[in-house]
């Protein structure tokens, strides 16, 4: 490639830091997540001799589980917006499923560190430190509370949450299931939401951190999908788990509605930029193709139709990496007054993007395309499965257009 | 569900043979197809006791492999109406794409065969016929580790570069060709064939278009196989190399001797419509299972309380899907019955009951070779003949073919990427097929030719 | 340029019609529409004196206005094949998208006037056939300033919503209507026509589906005019509104006087899909002479020296637009193919040569409407009857008239878009007929329904 | 619309700037350009007594026309980025033709200002001083020499003017035709490239403004265009135009060169906010009448169909957006290293979005989407009209996938 680089990133600190997290994702993410790819049985991806464990360890020993953590526990929360970015970027381009499940298990802490309560601080502050993996987190995506949009009745519809919470003096008892978790089956601390359960009656919602070495917490098989194999997924199920309430993060409807309204965008801006990342490792893979391939006496390249594809998906690419960082720089100068149809707007552009880019990237190989030795079908297959991740991409722009 | 039948032209017989392939689709090979799909390994596909050989022996007893094989050698063509072969595609399409291509191409040698000067080679298509064991299966094979879309530009002008000449060479020694070189992954059939079409390149000066076709037995001394390609879609469609050192064959087997016959002239790409126009047919019936899944699942399945098939923007993208999916099987059907229609008309379906007229094609083939390797006049007067310009209608076909490909394999993509959303987060689960068959309609745009490549060697006739 | 005929059943007469259509439509229609489209104000369009009325009368001079109007009232249908009307359809497409809707407009009252009960209105479609003057003009007018894709959802459940109820309504006073309300801008012919389909309002409480048919004489006291509509594309094509201020209208024009017929049933579905399968027919024709148009530019014109038409972008361009069109045109063909020919088998053949079949059809049709009105259990079985699900084939047909709008309008957009490149900067011209075929495309997927629209409407049957 | 802005745009004077540059967008420009485009004789938008003089005078009034050039010579050079772009993109949003044709007036004073004469220097100032629309200025574009790409050759194709000059004394003379100019019927002053010819042998090429009122200039009669209306293009003839010297910017072919190269890159860029900003307009169209228009019973908007055809829309427009910024963004931090391919790339997505979504957006107008009582047609002709301006964008892709 010869297209030049064009984002402003004058950080000289982060750059070197860059530098390590590029060759992390070369040399460890993107091999193992070829190999884990291959593994027939999902359950062996997460094995205790797995290839699994060598990448978590690389991404931590880079300290890279420690962003968006405040210092003082522990964490590295001064990254700039376009080092955190470009971190997540590099992440989709090596392996999209690793990434999500690596920064799945970020966001529990990140959250917990919001906390006040020097239990879950505490918490966090062991996770910054364990470079052993011997902590691993996951979370359920919470629902906004939405205005029913177009409606006359402006009626605010009822929170919905398959957990359940009675409280009982200092404890919470939890019960319910809480399927396709990211992380289910090796996770050590789940964040949660549910609703609180009163002498029978849902009143109010809130959100903890359970740990899941309780007694009453058991998980299912991990998943098996088309794509993405390298993400662990499962269901994790709750039977009269108890906590204390130390470890609740919020109890107020309206804290919950907030923090939800912040993970949903900041989830929907992760997905958007490991996605733009992955169109752009299957733009750059057809593009070295492209110049390597010799048909009819010289390289594909040289054919104006090749030309005129490649440049397009370039375009396209390009502008859908430009979108996450208008929204990222947004979001980092305003952190409290996210915007939903843009958080939406980058996770439906950057999947659809990723499944065309690829499915092109698969035209201009060819039938090696199609083939398990080139890395090009297995792409094809982890972008497709990002168009039902975190909400099917048409449910989630109908839903999103209420903002418009 | 299902679709109104605008085709007025199918009849009793046409109606019967599409119910007999329909059943036999929905019963063997689509739940062998999901089976084979899950294999891990592509050389559990193949292996002994694999459901792949229930799906060959059942389709030999169905007999709907004889459609392909005149009346002379035992056959039902020419008994069918034009449209037989056409609809049987469409039926195994919609029942599994990698197995309707695997079918498909196991009878292409034997198809090939009674048109050979030579009785032992034409006999192949009584034997096939009678193989009720699918102890026979042929496989095509054309494209080579490094001749992919070269191949198909084959049959433009650009096909004469000598850059673009053949792997696999085949060099006359006596009554014997030497055969030295590869096919590539991508030969359906690859490794369980037991015959070829196999195309060889004759003279190396001349490129693509210096190639020949040969009827090849795959179990002479020096033909190896590499190992079964592991692959996105079609996964129980077997597909792989066939490797050639020094293999001797007899000049017997050498349908095409002479070089220049695949070339920039209206033959290749008759060849290639009629490839493709099968593909058509078979992924317009694929195209249509996707949307009957999708149907079925809208029908069957809710979103925050509210059928799927109630909502607006699923109503619209199912209508949407209708549309391209009817339009595409009535444009496949259209071209293939032009085709079919001139092809096989009364007096060759007459013709084609008796051996005597093959044993007659035969001779007058060989005369022709003979005449064109001595006379010069013969070889320009055949170039002439077979230029675009001056062909006839049905030489003119062939770009049709091509058209009603690119239009069948992309409906049955998009359609398939519609169905998947419409699945939802069901879509990654293997207990519904769509995923399946997504994969296997993305394939399909690649397969028997990348769409763009087929398009641009098709150019030059519009 | 221009395209193998894949068509095997267009015969001889056919041929003759296609190169009558042609002809005229290269020689009269195309230059016609060229000039029209440059006017600035659309009054000039329908001024004394404009070409526009050259167009007219020469097109009842070639005869060609005869092909909907059966033999017992001295038109030509029933003489020709069934795809006679398709073809003509096609050839005045690719003349001009524009007029050739008008054209066809222009015949509906007196195509439908045929099945009245009324002999003095039967007798129009008679009068039309020998009017070479172009005095008796037709229009087709549904749409209403607030229901425009409220008609087309009229034929779903959807329109039984009150809320939906027509602007015009028709109050019957003995043996009158009043009519009062308005149609819309977008009603073709609009104001230049002397007689009109008129959908109105018998019964608000149904919406939609509360409304009937009259073949109005549009020179009625109180009926006016709006200015002719100035639009992006099709100009040549006269558009605007009609008005009525207490209009009374005999009711012996009320075609169908009973509501619930253009309802949630297969007949508003028929309708619709009637229409819309000319449009496919109008569009896939105006879709090939952008293409055509296309081809001879890329044949004639060079880019950095090189022939555009050697150059590998606009070769691809160029055969993927080739397949669309293709695609289009024979999905077009045999959905309509299949409703003609279910329709006009040797019996109505012959019956549509005598007056009498159309009076008695007339008696049978309003002793229906007496027993309609007065006995519960007819409407029941009516309604019963015209359910889609207990529907015959033909009834089912609808949808597939709307989905070859859907393709054809598409593919004649895309094309344009696709040739306006392939033109590049001379597209800007107006020495090329590029740019106006864009806008004229771009107007039909609007046309005759928003295509979406036409889709949601449509979606039940699938 | 209730979507949110997020741009970063933290420059309080320019705020006040931009509201100004607002108004003046919608009701002058906008209002003025519906009118421009209904006259059918394009030398009519030109008259002495057209709105467009109003809308040129308006657009001096705010000093737009000062833009980018140094202070020392009576511009406004400090203008940040994103307020440039900004006002770019609200012209676009308001008249794609008129936007392009006060832009290419600005530009060879802007270029000019780069110049060490004198003579060109007090040309400039002039300029900056005319609020009364004596000055206009018009450019040629002038072709980057390109490598062959993927040539084994390597060698550079010369380049090629349509204009040849003749060196005598301290004098060029003039002789040639450009075609399709913008500006060119109402311009004083065109900005031009020519090759030198010395006794009948080209031999390099040179850069020169050319006031436009000296003998021997010629021009063409205004071009009838499908869209764009509002844009006067013309053909300007020089038959032995005599300029001094000192009106020469450039006589080297490797200054030329990177001129070429610049002014390219910036023109693709600017093209690329003009059309975002169209495509804006067409997207907010599309959403206010959605929720205005009532079919089956209340607002299209209500339709889930609608709604997830709305937020595609939004994505793409959005995400074009961004795309321009980003462009933007690094093009003022490195002014001396345009991205070729990311400019090309900027125009291509842009206008390919315009065409798309006005045509989209007259679907959800339904008839009234083509009617010229309503903004939309308009909008899809300057779009349409886009795709083939300033170099086809095929063509234009394919040469700029050499800098792949």
């Amino acid at each position: 490639m010869t297209y030049l680089d064009i984002d402003i990133h004058k950080n000289k600190e982060s750059k070197a830091m860059l530098k390590e997290v590029d060759k992390f994702t070369r040399e460890v993410m993107r091999p193992a997540g070829i190999e884990l790819d291959k593994l027939s049985d999902p359950a062996d991806v997460i094995e205790e001799n797995s290839l699994l464990w060598e990448v978590l360890k690389a991404f931590r020993a880079l300290d890279l589980h420690q962003i968006d953590i405040p210092k003082d526990l522990g964490g590295m929360s001064d990254l700039d917006w376009m080092t955190s970015l470009l971190i997540k970027e590099r992440m989709g381009h090596a392996d999209a499923g690793l990434a999500i499940g690596m920064m799945a298990s970020n966001l529990p802490f990140q959250c917990a560190a919001t906390s006040k309560s020097p239990v879950l601080q505490q918490i966090v502050r062991d996770y910054c430190e364990d470079r052993e993996c011997r902590m691993i987190g996951c979370w359920a995506p919470m629902e906004v509370v939405q205005k029913s949009g177009g409606s006359t009745t402006g009626n605010n519809s009822s929170r919905k949450s398959p957990v359940k919470a009675v409280p009982n003096k200092n404890r919470l008892i939890l019960n319910g299931e809480l399927i396709k978790i990211s992380n289910a089956t090796i996770a050590t601390h789940a964040l949660i939401s549910f609703e609180f359960e009163v002498s029978g009656q849902t009143e109010g919602s809130g959100v903890a951190m359970v740990p899941l070495d309780l007694p009453g917490v058991s998980r299912g098989t991990p998943l098996n999908k088309i794509g993405q194999r390298t993400l662990n997924q499962a269901t994790i199920i709750f039977q009269n788990v108890e906590i204390p309430v130390e470890y609740m993060l919020a109890k107020d409807d309206s804290v919950v509605n907030e923090m939800s309204r912040l993970l949903n965008v900041g989830t929907n801006l992760n997905l958007g930029i490991v996605f733009a990342g992955l169109s752009l490792a299957a733009f750059d893979e057809a593009l070295n193709y492209s110049k390597m391939r010799i048909q009819g006496g010289g390289p594909i390249f040289s054919h104006r139709n090749i030309k005129l594809q490649l440049f397009k998906m370039f375009a396209m690419v390009e502008s859908v990496r430009a979108n996450a960082r208008r929204l990222a720089n947004y979001a980092s100068e305003n952190p409290n007054s996210p915007s939903e149809a843009h958080g939406a707007a980058a996770k439906y552009l950057a999947t659809e993007t990723a499944i065309n880019i690829s499915s092109e990237a698969i035209q201009i190989f060819g039938g090696n395309g199609l083939a398990k030795e080139y890395p090009l079908e297995k792409i094809f297959r982890d972008a497709q499965t990002s168009l039902v991740e975190y909400g099917v991409n048409d449910v989630m722009a109908i839903k999103s257009a209420n903002h418009l | 569900m299902g679709y109104l039948e605008l085709d007025v032209k199918i009849g009793r017989k046409l109606k019967a043979l599409q119910e007999n392939a329909r059943e036999f689709g929905m019963e063997v090979v689509r739940p062998a197809g999901v089976e084979l799909d899950r294999l891990h390994d592509p050389a559990e596909v193949i292996a002994e006791g694999s459901v792949l050989w229930d799906v060959f022996k059942q389709f030999r007893e169905t007999g709907l492999h004889k459609l392909m094989i005149p009346r002379a050698f035992g056959g039902t063509m020419g008994t069918m109406p034009s449209l037989a072969a056409t609809l049987l595609n469409e039926q195994m399409g919609y029942a599994d794409g990698g197995l309707a291509i695997s079918l498909l191409v196991s009878c292409m040698p034997f198809a090939f065969a009674i048109m050979s000067p030579e009785a032992e080679v034409r006999n192949w298509a009584r034997e096939y016929v009678e193989d009720t064991g699918a102890n026979m299966v042929g496989c095509w094979a054309i494209t080579e580790p490094e001749h992919g879309t070269d191949w198909i530009m084959g049959v433009s002008k650009a096909g004469s570069d000598p850059r673009l000449a053949p792997e696999l060479t085949a060099v006359k020694k006596g009554d014997e060709y030497i055969l030295n070189g590869q096919k590539a992954a991508w030969v359906s059939n690859g490794t369980i064939a037991t015959h070829a079409v196999l195309h060889v390149g004759l003279d190396q000066s001349m490129g693509i278009h210096g190639s020949g076709i040969a009827l090849c037995p795959l179990d002479l001394p020096g033909i190896s196989r590499g190992a079964p390609l592991n692959k996105l879609g079609q996964r129980p469609l077997n597909q792989g190399e066939i490797i050639f050192k020094d293999v001797k064959l007899h000049k017997k087997y050498m349908l095409i001797p002479i070089s220049g016959f695949f070339g920039a002239n209206t033959f290749g790409l008759t060849f290639l419509g009629m490839a493709n126009s099968s593909m058509g047919a078979t992924f317009s019936g694929q195209a249509q299972a996707s949307l009957d899944e999708a149907l079925t699942f809208a029908k069957n399945n809710t979103r925050e309380g509210l059928l799927l098939a109630e909502q607006e923007d699923v109503k619209l993208k199912l209508f949407r899907m209708f549309t391209r999916v009817e339009a595409a099987r009535l444009f496949s059907r259209k071209v293939s019955d032009h085709f079919f229609s001139k092809t096989s008309g009364p007096v060759s379906s007459l013709g084609s009951s008796f051996r005597a007229t093959f044993w007659m094609l035969g001779k007058a083939l060989q005369s022709y070779y003979n005449l064109y390797e001595k006379h010069d006049s013969v070889r320009n007067f055949s170039k002439r003949f077979m230029n675009p310009k001056k062909a006839s209608d049905l030489m003119e076909w062939g770009k049709y073919g091509v058209a009603s490909k690119i239009t069948a394999t992309e409906t049955a993509y998009d359609v398939a990427v519609d169905a998947f959303q419409i699945f939802g987060e069901k879509a990654l689960s293997s207990e519904y097929p769509i995923g399946k068959m997504l994969r296997d309609a993305r394939a399909s745009l690649i397969e028997d030719g990348v769409n763009d490549a087929l398009a641009m060697a098709s150019y030059e006739g519009i």
